[in-house]
């Protein structure tokens, strides 16, 4: 009698099995296959007659996942624009992918924008080592990849014209910290904190025009990632210490000036702390121990730190700004109607408005070079919340080129959020402007933009 | 000892410890080409250490192993094939993901030569070794009578019939020399006998060396006996002899003289 | 000099942290031979959980408290439903098991209470001390760590030293079969040891958390070193433990102190290949004998 | 049906095609097939569908890899995007500093992670399970950093760039770049499966089995770890330098331990040590978390929190339900029907043996015959 062979039958099974997986991806791509979506009937991607197609690609997850409430504040701007005619008669749709902050997926979700979403252009998009993998990408194509949630200098540059950024540059920053230390504390030795890539390179280069070289006795680097958090910062905290500095500038992010702080209380090191308007708001440091452990001298460690913003804080509610955004956001984003407005969602406001005015400037005829123009052209004029008129021209990509200085104060008006209650802030002298390249820091004397009269009477 | 020119295995003088207890205290046996060489002692005598020396997982402390006339000096378990020697396992030590003739055929091993290349690029150099292989594993299943489960996984199948496939592995490098562990354990009376002849037959091509609990196997298939306890060599010489010899009797008094072995009482060992 | 001490003292102190992380790997590699790589994550949801209970007006000890009991339960549900079944299974299956548990209870926190950073108070002060004139980088909070720990590691010593209890876990662990047919009864044992290990771990949480800040992965780096601290130290000993985990940690503070922060990952790998290329066991575990 | 049965028994019997037996030959009849069916379906889709089958093309490359270290060979690895990096940061350097074509790059991009893998492997040849999977686990998290310690040689957090390989005129780039990552996805599977299909995959498969066993055999078992460790770390820094050119650049951020885990999970899914099962990991690795995740979270209408860890949560699932129910992955449950279809046409009758899920074929890494080796290992 013959046998049953189980190899064989295995064998057979396992061609059938190989067959069903190539039915299987051709099965999978059919169901995803999809033409390009909706080919418009105009010439421009992503216009039509009645509708203008954005995206942006955000860190909704991961690491940077604290900025995930920027990209809704944008899209309940865009929210009220549609309610209200939208743009030039066009409605606004904007698509926010979830990059994780990893620009691989970056790189993915930005050619699914492009070649199927069909976007006519990429704005808001956050992060710096994010949007840079898909700087050539975009302008190879000239898609237009505008106001970049990052101070990096590389957005303004000729030879990627289609990329601007919004937040002020991290040289900038610089700049006006340096000459505010050069100015308050000449003769004391200053330590450098810094993060170990785009964005402290950028505000070193800032500080070193105005502080003098031999008065930066140590100059100190993390790599922002968790491992840096458990190992802890003794070791720089500690160098520093040593150095004998007595002013910290820390261009750094939130979580690691509070780390930064703890570990300075334990040290037992008590120097003029600086910092860069990144991690300018005391409520994203987030660290309460940082804030309310008594130093070795009963002073809270951030207590009386210099720090910089673009614009108000979202607590000054007597500011126009402030106020309108919060009352259109609280109408179109369920977020801030539930937990209030932070400073994350009135910057999300501001580049949503900034966005909505760009493409109002553009006109009727929308094309992404007349945007371009556009802005060139107009963006000076755009009305904004922050503390300088936008700086934007054929040449120069950047949003913001001012600050306001601020100090961290246990006697200000503290911040309650619902993740604690933070420091309040006062602000110190007057607002400065400069650009990235040589020039002086200047005084800026003129008001705050006013609330156009159109966003107040609809929000 | 005066024997290392002709050839087979000489372990001379062997002595290894294991944390201040030794295992095996001066211990020597030859085993030459055509013969059959048993090694018995009750349980813990040192047989199983012995062959993990001559198989190099345990370094001796002191004394020589010689095989054809070449000291082994520091030698890994997988330069054992190539020189000539195979070993099968007390537990047979098969593969599970492999068909009972991939089994067979990785014995083959020390003897295969194609390199990576020609396996990467799948060229002829290697196919042809394979089919050759293949030929030659399926050859001797056929001799061992076990063809018609080669492609089967082994772990499915009866114990008896996965011992003749670790054996048949333990063949495909042509030793000169095989070392059985235990192979009669778990096997029926019937089983027995045809192991017993299977291993006789061995003798034409190569020298056998085999641990084994079930005296009748032992007595009846050996040329040569050594007696193991407490890691010293109490007696040698013809299963006559040896069964003549008061001081093994003395060895195995108090303990049964083990028959047949359970697989399940090796199980636990 | 100050800046060798203080470096030094930070390295202490991180070292402790991850030995607490080591001992609770120790405990239940001794307890059923699985590294659990999860265990960072589940003492993550504990410490939310305890975080919630702050927020309700609780005192920080009650919080504590609660976090260790709802650690203990959690350690032993994940044993009786997850790692129960893969009992006498690869311990490949082991491995992806509780790595999947790893990511998927990250997942599970985020979607729960968003990926924003929070922050977590500690019981003691976190400032430095002067002794005499010299400011010492050891706050009240160090010496807290430090007891902590060392209680952790005294009480685990005396478990599998000391109490029949312990003994029978080791029994379970590396012969289950024996330990059964002596009658040992080998479940619930295993369950008890999950769970302790499981408390052991959230206590790592809850002491390393006021210097990090919450967030669903900040387990995540603590875990790699205290395994690294382990694996220093032999998987199955606690002694050994305690001193990878401060072996550990100066290593990663003085790389980071003289030669730069990024490359504190890579010292802890070196520090893993080296210390098992000289004793692939670790160093303070008993070499067994080769198998054959 | 009886009828039907007893014409597919006939055909079964004497069968009108035989596959040649020579490996090479056999593996590219196959791939002849596939090229033909591939060129036709990146054809039809649209442009971003074939960005997304080079996705799924380079995610195979790597999954095949982490496939033959894992499942065929029983050495486990979490540190795969770590060997991804070393691939993709070779190609961008050798962009950068070179003008050479883009196949003698992706060469150089296999053989420096393969050296960087025996770096790994050799140590690892000591290590089993648990010690192993940490360390590699550290590799994942280790290595990324080592390109901000030398920032000025890899650019920093801005990285490289890789430009989109250009063809043709005629073709649109997202289909060229695709046709290069499907040819070096199908190259691997022809050489993966003839080595599977040689001395080395049985020796691969045999010290994953019982490495005494192995030894007395003749088989070098380090030696074997290392080679697997080497062809493994070379696929995934192929991987690498492919997703590379995908996303138009590298930087220290791109290859997070998310990609380590996505691999394993994809592993998982596909079944444990199949080799067509990589392309059922490398579709959920490139879908779930950009395209189904999203649209079951729209579906459902969970807050946004909720859905941007939908993905996560659903890899982590796979991960532990996959190895408690199926091991055998998709690929597994494939064979486990087609062998009963198979068997229920087939002459010789149907199978007298009980087959279950659990007893699939061959190469299961993860396979469940730890009570039966452990009777097979007697004491010293």
């Amino acid at each position: 009698m013959k046998r049953f062979s189980l190899h064989s039958a295995r064998r057979r099974a396992r061609l059938y099995a190989t067959g069903v997986v190539a039915c299987a991806v051709v099965g999978t791509m059919a169901l995803t296959a999809s033409g390009p979506a909706n080919a418009a009937s105009v010439s421009t991607p992503g216009v039509t007659a009645t509708s203008i197609s954005l995206g942006a690609t955000e860190p909704l997850t991961g690491v940077a996942a604290n900025y995930n409430d920027i990209a809704p504040a944008m899209k309940a701007v865009f929210a009220w624009a549609n309610a209200h005619g939208g743009v030039n008669g066009r409605q606004i749709n904007l698509t926010i992918d979830d990059d994780q902050y990893t620009p691989s997926i970056t790189a993915t979700m930005t050619h699914q924008l492009v070649l199927q979403n069909n976007i006519f252009a990429d704005v808001g998009s956050l992060g710096t080592p994010t949007q840079l993998q898909v700087q050539p990408y975009l302008n190879g194509l000239k898609v237009p990849q505008l106001f970049i949630l990052s101070g990096c200098n590389c957005w303004s540059s000729s030879k990627y014209p289609y990329s601007s950024g919004l937040q002020t540059p991290y040289t900038v920053d610089g700049k006006i910290l340096g000459s505010y230390v050069a100015k308050n504390f000449s003769g004391e030795k200053v330590g450098y904190f810094t993060q170990d890539d785009e964005f402290g390179f950028d505000a070193i280069k800032g500080l070193n025009m105005e502080i003098k070289g031999s008065s930066v006795v140590s100059k100190q680097t993390y790599v922002a990632s968790t491992a840096a958090y458990v190992a802890g910062l003794q070791s720089q905290v500690a160098a520093l210490q040593a150095s004998g500095a007595k002013v910290v500038v820390l261009a750094a992010i939130p979580p690691f000036v509070g780390l930064f702080a703890t570990t300075a209380a334990t040290l037992g090191y008590t120097p003029q702390l600086v910092i860069d308007g990144v991690a300018g708001d005391p409520s994203a440091i987030g660290a309460p121990a940082a804030l309310t452990t008594p130093a070795p001298n009963g002073q809270a460690l951030l207590n009386g730190a210099i720090t910089e913003a673009g614009g108000a804080f979202e607590d000054q509610t007597s500011n126009p700004w402030v106020r309108v955004a919060t009352k259109l956001l609280t109408k179109y984003d369920s977020e801030v109607a539930k937990n209030g407005i932070t400073g994350d969602e009135l910057t999300g406001f501001n580049l949503g408005y900034l966005v909505y005015q760009a493409l109002k400037a553009a006109g009727k005829n929308l094309t992404r070079q007349g945007l371009l123009n556009a802005i060139a052209a107009d963006g000076k004029n755009f009305a904004n919340s922050g503390f300088v008129p936008y700086s934007y021209s054929s040449t120069v990509h950047f949003g913001f080129e001012g600050e306001q200085l601020y100090k961290m104060s246990a006697t200000a008006t503290p911040i309650t959020l619902p993740t604690g209650t933070f420091m309040g802030v006062t602000p110190v002298g007057p607002v400065y402007y400069t650009s990235p390249g040589a020039g002086p820091v200047k005084v800026w004397h003129s008001a705050q933009d006013k609330v156009p009269a159109s966003l107040s009477s609809t929000a | 000892m005066t024997n290392s020119e002709t050839g087979g295995l000489v372990v001379n003088e062997i002595t290894v410890s294991f944390g201040g207890l030794t295992a095996l205290d001066g211990v020597s046996l030859s085993v030459h080409a055509g013969e059959v060489v048993g090694v018995i002692g009750p349980n813990g005598a040192g047989k199983t250490t012995l062959f993990n020396i001559v198989c190099g997982f345990v370094r001796p402390e002191s004394g020589t192993i010689v095989f054809n006339g070449k000291q082994l000096r520091r030698h890994q378990p997988h330069d054992l094939a190539k020189a000539g020697i195979s070993r099968t396992l007390q537990g047979v030590g098969l593969w599970g993901g492999l068909t009972v003739v991939d089994n067979v055929m990785a014995g083959a091993q020390s003897t295969a030569r194609a390199d990576f290349a020609s396996a990467l690029f799948g060229l002829w150099r290697s196919s042809r070794e394979e089919s050759r292989i293949r030929q030659r594993a399926l050859e001797l299943l056929g001799e061992l009578r076990i063809a018609e489960y080669a492609n089967r996984y082994p772990l499915t199948l009866p114990y008896a019939i996965q011992k003749r496939t670790a054996l048949a592995r333990a063949l495909m490098c042509e030793p000169n020399l095989i070392l059985l562990d235990e192979p009669a354990s778990g096997l029926s009376e019937a089983e027995l006998q045809e192991l017993g002849k299977l291993i006789i037959g061995l003798r034409d091509k190569m020298g056998v060396l085999l641990v084994e609990h079930h005296m009748d196997l032992v007595m009846s298939i050996c040329d040569r006996l050594v007696v193991l306890n407490f890691g010293r060599v109490i007696a040698s010489g013809s299963p006559a002899e040896v069964q003549a010899n008061p001081d093994v009797t003395t060895a195995y008094l108090g303990q049964d003289i083990p028959t047949v072995d359970s697989p399940v009482a090796n199980a636990g060992s | 000099m100050q800046f060798f001490l203080n470096i030094t003292l930070g390295g202490i102190a991180t070292g402790m942290i991850v030995a607490a992380v080591a001992l609770g790997l120790v405990l239940i590699f001794r307890a059923t031979n699985i590294v659990n790589f999860a265990q960072g994550a589940m003492a993550m949801m504990t410490t939310y959980i305890a975080y919630a209970v702050l927020h309700k007006g609780s005192g920080y000890w009650l919080a504590f408290v609660v976090a260790l009991a709802t650690g203990l339960l959690f350690g032993a549900l994940t044993q009786v439903v997850l790692i129960r079944p893969l009992q006498g299974k690869s311990p490949l299956n082991a491995i992806i098991v509780t790595f999947g548990f790893l990511i998927f209870l990250e997942g599970l926190a985020g979607a729960i209470w968003g990926s924003q950073t929070r922050t977590f108070p500690a019981p003691f002060s976190e400032a430095g001390q002067k002794i005499g004139n010299t400011q010492i980088a050891f706050s009240p909070f160090d010496v807290f760590v430090v007891l902590a720990v060392l209680a952790l590691m005294i009480l685990m010593l005396v478990l599998f030293r000391g109490t029949d209890l312990g003994l029978r876990m080791r029994a379970v662990a590396f012969a289950p079969e024996t330990a059964r047919l002596l009658g040992v009864r080998v479940r619930p044992l295993l369950t008890l040891g999950w769970a302790l290990s499981a408390a052991a771990g959230v206590l790592a949480a809850l002491l390393v958390v006021p210097t990090s800040s919450l967030t669903p992965n900040f387990m995540d780096v603590i875990l790699i070193y205290g395994f690294t601290a382990a694996v220093v130290g032999g998987l199955d000993s606690p002694v050994g433990a305690l001193v990878g985990g401060l072996a550990t940690g100066l290593s990663l503070a003085y790389v980071g102190g003289y030669l730069g922060g990024s490359l504190e990952p890579m010292a802890a790998l070196a520090l893993v290949i080296v210390s098992l290329m000289i004793r692939p066991e670790g160093l303070f575990a008993r070499p067994a004998p080769r198998r054959v | 049906m009886g009828e039907l049965r007893k014409k597919a028994q006939g055909l079964a019997a004497k069968p009108w095609f035989r596959m040649p037996r020579q490996p090479m030959l056999r593996h590219l009849s196959y791939a002849a097939v596939a090229v033909v069916f591939l060129y036709f379906l990146t054809q039809k889709l649209s442009a971003f569908n074939d960005y997304e089958v080079g996705e799924i093309a380079f995610y195979v490359v790597a999954l095949a890899g982490l496939t033959l270290l894992t499942g065929v060979n029983g050495q486990i690895s979490l540190g795969h995007g770590g060997f991804m990096a070393v691939g993709g940061f070779t190609l961008a350097l050798l962009v950068e500093h070179t003008k050479w074509n883009v196949v003698p790059e992706l060469a150089i991009a296999i053989v420096t992670s393969a050296l960087v893998g025996a770096l790994i492997g050799i140590p690892a040849t000591r290590l089993r399970g648990p010690y192993l999977a940490g360390m590699t686990l550290m590799v994942a998290l280790g290595l990324p950093y080592l390109t901000n310690q030398y920032d000025s040689f890899f650019g920093g957090d801005q990285g490289l760039t890789t430009p989109q390989p250009i063809g043709p005129a005629s073709i649109n780039p997202e289909q060229w770049l695709a046709w290069i990552q499907l040819a070096c996805a199908l190259i691997v599977l022809i050489l993966l499966g003839n080595l599977l299909r040689s001395r080395f995959g049985r020796s691969f498969r045999a010290v994953r089995d019982d490495e005494i066993a192995a030894s007395l055999a003749g088989i070098h078992v380090a030696r074997t770890k290392v080679i697997a460790f080497m062809v493994s770390a070379g696929c995934a820094g192929l991987a690498g330098a492919l997703l590379a050119l995908s996303a138009g650049g590298v930087n220290s951020a791109e290859f997070p331990l998310s990609i380590s885990i996505y691999l394993l999970a994809g592993m998982v899914i596909g079944g444990t040590g199949s080799l067509m099962g990589v392309w059922w990991g490398a579709i959920l690795i490139v879908y779930l978390p950009t395209s189904w995740a999203p649209s079951l979270a729209n579906h459902f209408h969970v807050n946004s929190q909720v859905s941007a860890n939908l993905a996560v949560i659903i890899f982590g699932l796979v991960l532990v339900v996959g190895m408690l129910v199926a091991p055998g992955g998709i690929q597994g449950a494939l064979r486990w029907v087609a062998v009963r279809v198979g068997a229920y046409f087939s002459p010789d009758g149907v199978p007298n043996m009980k087959l279950s899920l659990q007893e699939a074929p061959t190469d299961r890494a993860v396979h469940d015959s730890e009570s039966v080796t452990q009777a097979d290992k007697p004491g010293v």
